[in-house]
């Protein structure tokens, strides 16, 4: 059982919700499942692997806006990535479509997965660098907890919503 | 014209059927005018010599209730069989082994164990079970062999009649004796005092649907008076049974326990009455069958509650 | 032990399970030779006193099998088969006889290699029991 | 029996060539049957199917003064009848012959010729105590009402409705839409000759309609059916059209006024329609009807429009009061033909149908081809009605998929998509099509020729490999796929995607096969009694299949399944009266304790509890013979003629005594 599901099944959204302290209004963020949530889809059975939207479900709740974007269930090609360097353009064409559809931090579940986005990010310019985070960050920096302990860039984290009209909650 | 010469003996039983012959009350006095009675241990004082010392064929019938249990009853049975020239087996014990067949799911051994030693108001530090032989001062004393497996009355001798019945209720053996005494007589092997049809043919409840959810024990509830209690979800033995005994459970609200054995043409009370309930399980899927399935607790004490001796397996397997 | 070769009667539903075993053979899947199969319309027709009395007449363990739920050409008649064996086996284990050696299985005309994975398993799990020998079970303890 | 002098049996063993002879010792065979009680002649023969064969067994049974024979040989599935036969031309009840199946399961399935052997002589032991026990029977014969019920008026119900009218026999056709026609109404051409599909199915639909021993139930459902082969009782209901078919002259002065309007289910829901409307135009009977569920209000009457219409302007023809009726009629066989429905495309999320209106399912696509059709004809864009440039046909959308969607194939969906590539191109010369496939499966009379053909086409691009995902990206529809020819993903940008979603029974199917205790299979469509040597009858005997209810089928499958099954039908029907196997159950009154627990179980209601002799009676006429009520009868008052506990008891002791 995914810790998503947690969250979803045991715990309930709405519960989470009820828990936010620090709500992340104006945060765009991008869900990217790649394969580890919904593939192979008979044995992982957590949503829909084509039109997932549980990690939207839970952003929503959290304040943020959920950008949907074509690549947020495309292959990051990790396993490629252990070997060669094949992976870098599919990461980089995930962090592209992204962009495109004005996501500004990326919100993934899987560590293979971000450190391959990671490279995908290679020599992308300053202004247009994309945060890759855990979505446990993001719910912990809503539950209120101190960027630092989440190892989170406070200030990057701050500039991107600055982007946004940040109302006070 | 000379008496008829009778003969009632008992096995291994409760004594229930020596009561269901005094249920003729006074029709017994009457009785005994037609007939001399030779032998009948549980009412007047004979001994064994007695019998052993009537020539064979003497006696024309003698009734035997109660199972085979040991290896008195079957010396007495294989005697008293070669003394009458017909013999009966009176009551579902001698029939089809009753409740004391029911020792057939355990052992000698175990009972045993249980009686002599786990029961926890037996005083026996020494552990002693009883020994077909033991040597005292006085002598050698002996007492009769426990068997293992508890047999029927035709398990052991031949059998000319059967009269089923826990105990078989008084009108019918009034009818049974009058028939002997009369001397009409069906087949050898036949049985009296039953309907050859199920107790379901006389029994007056009403029917709706043949269907059953869920098993439920006579403990559990207060039956509808009215309606079948299999549809109610109560076991009754009814379909699987003979009739003859007049319902009396069912009139008591009690469910049918089987005792007037199985139908003629059925190799097996207890299992074709497993088919029958089973049948008719209100049920599709594997779990939900297995749900009612479970209900039935004990099934062999149910549905061979009288008919374990005279069941297809006899006995469990040690 | 080895040497011991179970006696398995098996009744086969002539519309799914028995042609399943003619399939069998068309297509010459090889299974050992324990089960003799008895041809009836419907596992339907299958009456607990059957299998017991097939036991206690020396079977070493019966075979049950008829279409799969749904299949059935009487529309259900297996159903009524499966709530019958369902009481029966929970009887049999009161009775001491080990599950092994009465067994209900779904076979279809299509699945021959089932029909033979079916024997196959029944007689070797039969065989590592050893002989059933219900008759000298009751004699003997007596 | 028990007074009748012991039968005198013969065995004959065949060697089956080496079939059999090969593994088992066949003399062996011989010899130990040769010692059986109650056997007097025991022999062998190569074949023994064959004339010499069967002369053998006959001959024997007349010099040995047989009264039972046993035939040693391959599975009786495969010559029971054969040998039955054989032994009635010798005078004997075919009941009083019985075959041991020492091949299937007996020479071919066992290597060690010594167990070989040993288990097909317990196989023979078997049938001679079986035949020993078997009671001579006579075929119980039934009468048989000779008139045809066909369900569903698509093109199989119309072929197979026509063939068993021509034939002179009485029809009862029920369509539950408003007209006949079914799917291929829908269609605008056909593969692979391209003809107009409404030009060749609408003088059929006509026909129908003018036949004389044709009777039309539109709008009707089958409720119940009663009873058994060449004896079925059928009701059905029928909803009211509530216009007059004989007054109406089709003015459409009702449609014109009435408010309500909802998807056109003909057009796929791609144009509206009113609630009173003719289907299409060549519908039978032509004339309007109003569909009660998406009426404004008929009662109490609320709205009522279209009768003031038609009372002013035309036929006063239309009666809001009408009432459902309810027909009974007895017929004495029932054809299925009740079609498909498509695979419900939006549960394949990969393709994104029902996110974008330009991404559509190839019955919509044909509607758009069809002259008759939403854009009479033109290929359009339901998004924005632009001519597509770049369209994408998507074959086995949904179908080859075990894991997520159908497994199995539709079989039609490489022609029509050849053909709507095609036709794309004919009318949007300067288009590009590109056609996803996995394989091209075009057998059937001019097929592959008609495929190569479209393929040739130019600006036509067939791709082999799958599609991963269709979705919008800034107002495009991206096409993310693979050719694994050239081993490339490929990506394009499409104004219109087609998917080739797979056909599953139509919804009435099941509700139909409940009803007529007809199985079906894993799919949900209609089971064969035998896939090969038996395609066109259903398990249960009088019902007959036909169409795509049975499986995906392309026209003229269809069209000669429904001959078939017409012609099936017609046999039936053939003689007055049809012979039933005699081996049923029977009750022994007098054993008979009245307790019921057997009529519930039976599936054809052939058990009743007669109130006054208080005990079961079986009716031989309905009874199958399954034997599940014996299995449960208490009393052992129930049991199966020639399987009787006896005979099942006998071949177990067969069994476990060798």
């Amino acid at each position: 059982m995914h810790f998503l599901e947690v969250l979803r099944d045991r715990i309930g959204f709405e519960r989470v919700e009820k828990a936010v302290k620090a709500p992340l209004k104006g945060l765009r963020v991008g869900a990217y499942y790649g394969c580890l949530l919904l593939r192979p889809p008979g044995e992982m059975k957590l949503d829909d692997p084509n039109r997932p939207s549980v990690m939207e479900d839970l952003l929503t709740r959290l304040g943020c806006t959920p950008i949907d974007y074509p690549a947020r269930t495309q292959c990051c090609g990790s396993y490629l990535n252990i070997s060669t360097l094949e992976s870098e353009p599919l990461a980089r064409g995930i962090i592209e479509s992204a962009r495109n559809s004005g996501a500004k931090v990326l919100a993934v579940s899987c560590p293979l997965c971000k450190y391959n986005l990671e490279t995908g990010r290679n020599g992308s310019a300053a202004e247009d660098y994309m945060p890759i985070v855990y979505f446990t960050q993001l719910l912990g920096l809503a539950l209120g907890l101190d960027p630092q302990q989440l190892q989170l860039d406070a200030q990057k984290m701050q500039s991107i919503r600055e982007t946004q009209p940040v109302e006070v909650a | 014209m000379t008496k008829q010469k009778l003969a009632f003996n008992w096995a291994s039983s409760c004594g229930g059927c020596e009561i269901a012959i005094f249920e003729l009350g006074t029709k017994l006095i009457e009785l005994t005018n037609k007939v001399e009675i030779v032998f009948w241990p549980a009412i007047m004082d004979y001994k064994y010599q007695d019998l052993e010392a009537k020539p064979d064929g003497n006696i024309d019938v003698a009734f035997m209730n109660g199972a085979i249990q040991n290896s008195e009853n079957e010396h007495i049975a294989k005697m008293l069989r070669a003394k009458s020239k017909i013999l009966v087996a009176f009551g579902a014990c001698a029939y089809t082994g009753g409740i004391p067949a029911l020792a057939n799911t355990t052992t000698r051994d175990e009972i045993f164990t249980n009686s002599y030693k786990d029961t926890p108001t037996t005083v026996n530090p020494e552990k002693i079970v009883p020994q077909t032989k033991v040597q005292t001062k006085e002598g050698e004393l002996t007492i009769p062999e426990f068997y293992n497996t508890v047999k029927t009355l035709d398990q052991v001798v031949d059998v000319d009649y059967y009269v089923p019945g826990c105990p078989p209720v008084g009108e019918q053996v009034s009818k049974v004796i009058t028939q002997f005494v009369e001397g009409q007589l069906p087949p050898k092997g036949s049985v009296l005092g039953a309907s050859d049809r199920s107790l379901c043919y006389e029994c007056k409840r009403v029917r709706d649907e043949r269907k059953i959810g869920k098993i439920v024990r006579t403990y559990q509830t207060i039956p509808d008076p009215q309606k079948c209690l299999l549809e109610q979800g109560i076991i009754c033995m009814g379909p699987a049974t003979r009739g003859g005994c007049g319902s009396v459970c069912l009139d008591a609200n009690m469910p049918c326990r089987g005792c007037y054995g199985p139908l003629p043409k059925t190799m097996d009370q207890g299992g074709k009455m497993l088919s029958a309930l089973s049948s008719i399980f209100d049920a599709q899927t594997e779990e939900d069958i297995q749900k009612i399935a479970d209900g039935v607790e004990d099934p062999i004490g149910t549905f061979y509650r009288f008919s374990m001796g005279r069941s297809l397996m006899r006995r469990t397997k040690k | 032990m080895s040497s011991f070769e179970p006696k398995i009667v098996g009744f086969l539903c002539k519309w799914c399970s028995y042609a399943g075993a003619d399939l069998a053979g068309t297509n010459r899947l090889k299974y050992p030779s324990n089960v003799s199969s008895i041809r009836v319309n419907c596992s339907g027709r299958i009456d607990p006193t059957l299998v017991m009395k097939a036991l206690a007449l020396g079977a070493d363990g019966v075979l049950i099998a008829g279409c799969h739920p749904g299949d059935c050409h009487y529309t259900n008649g297996n159903i009524k088969t499966l709530r019958r064996f369902k009481l029966l086996q929970k009887m049999l284990d009161q009775f001491g006889i080990e599950r092994e050696r009465v067994r209900l299985e779904w076979i279809s005309a299509a699945e021959g290699e089932r029909y033979a994975q079916v024997v196959r398993s029944m007689t070797e799990q039969i065989r590592l029991l050893g002989p059933l020998n219900w008759k000298h079970e009751v004699e003997v303890t007596a | 029996m028990g007074t009748t002098p012991p039968k005198r049996v013969g065995v004959f063993v065949c060697h089956c060539g080496l079939n059999i002879a090969g593994t088992v010792s066949i003399n062996e065979v011989v010899e130990r049957a040769k010692k059986q009680a109650g056997v007097v002649f025991a022999f062998d023969h190569k074949y023994l199917c064959s004339e010499p064969g069967q002369a053998l067994i006959k001959d024997s049974i007349k010099q040995q003064h047989l009264d039972a024979v046993v035939v040693a040989a391959c599975s009786p599935a495969m010559h029971e009848t054969t040998f039955k036969n054989v032994a009635r031309s010798a005078g004997l009840n075919r009941y009083n012959c019985e075959v041991a199946n020492i091949r299937e399961q007996g020479s071919w399935v066992h290597d060690d010729r010594e167990k070989a052997t040993r288990k097909s002589h317990i196989a023979v032991r078997q049938a001679i105590e079986k035949v020993k026990l078997n009671e001579a029977l006579e075929p119980i014969t039934v009468p048989v009402t000779r008139k045809v019920l066909v369900v569903g008026g698509g093109i199989a119900g119309i072929r197979a409705a026509l063939d068993v009218a021509n034939a002179g026999y009485e029809v009862y056709l029920v369509e539950k839409s408003g007209t006949i026609g079914g799917r291929m109404a829908q269609l605008s051409e056909t593969f692979p000759t391209l003809d107009c599909s409404t030009c060749i199915l609408g003088p059929l639909m006509v026909e129908v309609y003018r036949h004389p021993k044709i009777k039309l139930f539109r709008l009707s459902k089958v409720e119940e059916v009663k009873g058994y082969i060449g004896n079925f009782k059928v009701t059905v209901r029928q909803e009211p059209s509530y216009v007059d078919v004989a007054k109406c002259n089709a003015c459409g002065e009702c449609a014109k006024v009435c408010p309500a309007e909802v998807p056109n289910e003909f057009d796929m829901g791609l144009t509206w329609r009113k609630a009173i409307y003719t289907p299409f135009a060549q519908a039978v009977p032509p004339a309007y009807v109003l569909d009660s569920k998406n009426c404004l209000g008929l009662l109490p009457q609320a709205c009522g429009e279209c009768e003031k219409a038609c009372d002013k302007y035309g036929t006063s023809c239309i009666n809001l009061d009408a009432w459902p009726e309810v027909h009974e009629f007895e017929v004495g066989a029932i054809i299925a033909a009740t079609g498909y429905d498509l695979y419900n495309a939006a549960n394949l999320t990969e393709y994104g149908y029902g996110t974008h209106p330009d991404i559509m399912t190839s019955l919509e696509f044909e509607r758009m081809l069809s002259a008759s059709g939403p854009t009479s004809g033109e290929i359009r864009c339901p998004s924005d009605g632009h001519t597509p440039r770049d369209i994408v046909f998507i074959q086995c959308a949904g179908q080859r998929e075990p894991e997520t969607a159908l497994p199995y194939c539709s079989k039609i969906c490489c022609m029509y998509t050849a053909r709507h590539a095609m036709m794309f191109h004919h009318k949007v010369p300067e288009g590009q099509a590109y056609v996803f496939y996995m394989d091209i499966r075009a057998g059937g009379k001019g097929y592959e020729e008609f495929v190569k053909r479209c393929q040739e086409e130019k600006g036509l691009l067939y791709l082999r490999g799958r599609v991963a995902k269709v979705y919008e990206e800034n107002g495009k529809l991206i096409v993310k796929g693979v050719d694994t020819l050239s081993g490339k993903t490929v990506e394009i940008n499409a104004d219109l995607v087609v998917l080739a979603v797979g056909m599953v029974p139509s919804a009435e199917t099941h509700e139909l096969a409940t009803k007529l205790k007809a199985s079906l299979d894993v799919y949900g469509f209609f089971a064969e009694a035998h896939p090969k040597l038996r395609p066109l009858e259903s398990p249960t005997a009088g019902i007959y299949i036909a169409g795509a209810g049975h499986a995906p089928k392309d026209i003229p499958d269809t069209v000669a399944q429904a001959s078939g099954a017409a012609s099936k039908a017609l046999d039936l029907l053939s003689s007055p009266t049809l012979e039933r196997e005699p081996t049923v159950a029977k009750v022994t009154g007098e054993l008979c304790s009245g307790c019921g627990i057997c009529i519930p179980l039976c599936p054809y209601t052939a058990l009743t509890l007669n109130a006054t002799t208080k005990v079961a009676e079986v009716s031989a006429a309905l009874c199958e013979g399954c034997g599940t009520c014996i299995a449960s009868c208490p009393s052992g008052a129930l049991s199966l003629r020639n399987l009787t506990d006896e005979q099942i008891l006998a071949m177990v002791e067969a069994i476990v005594a060798s």
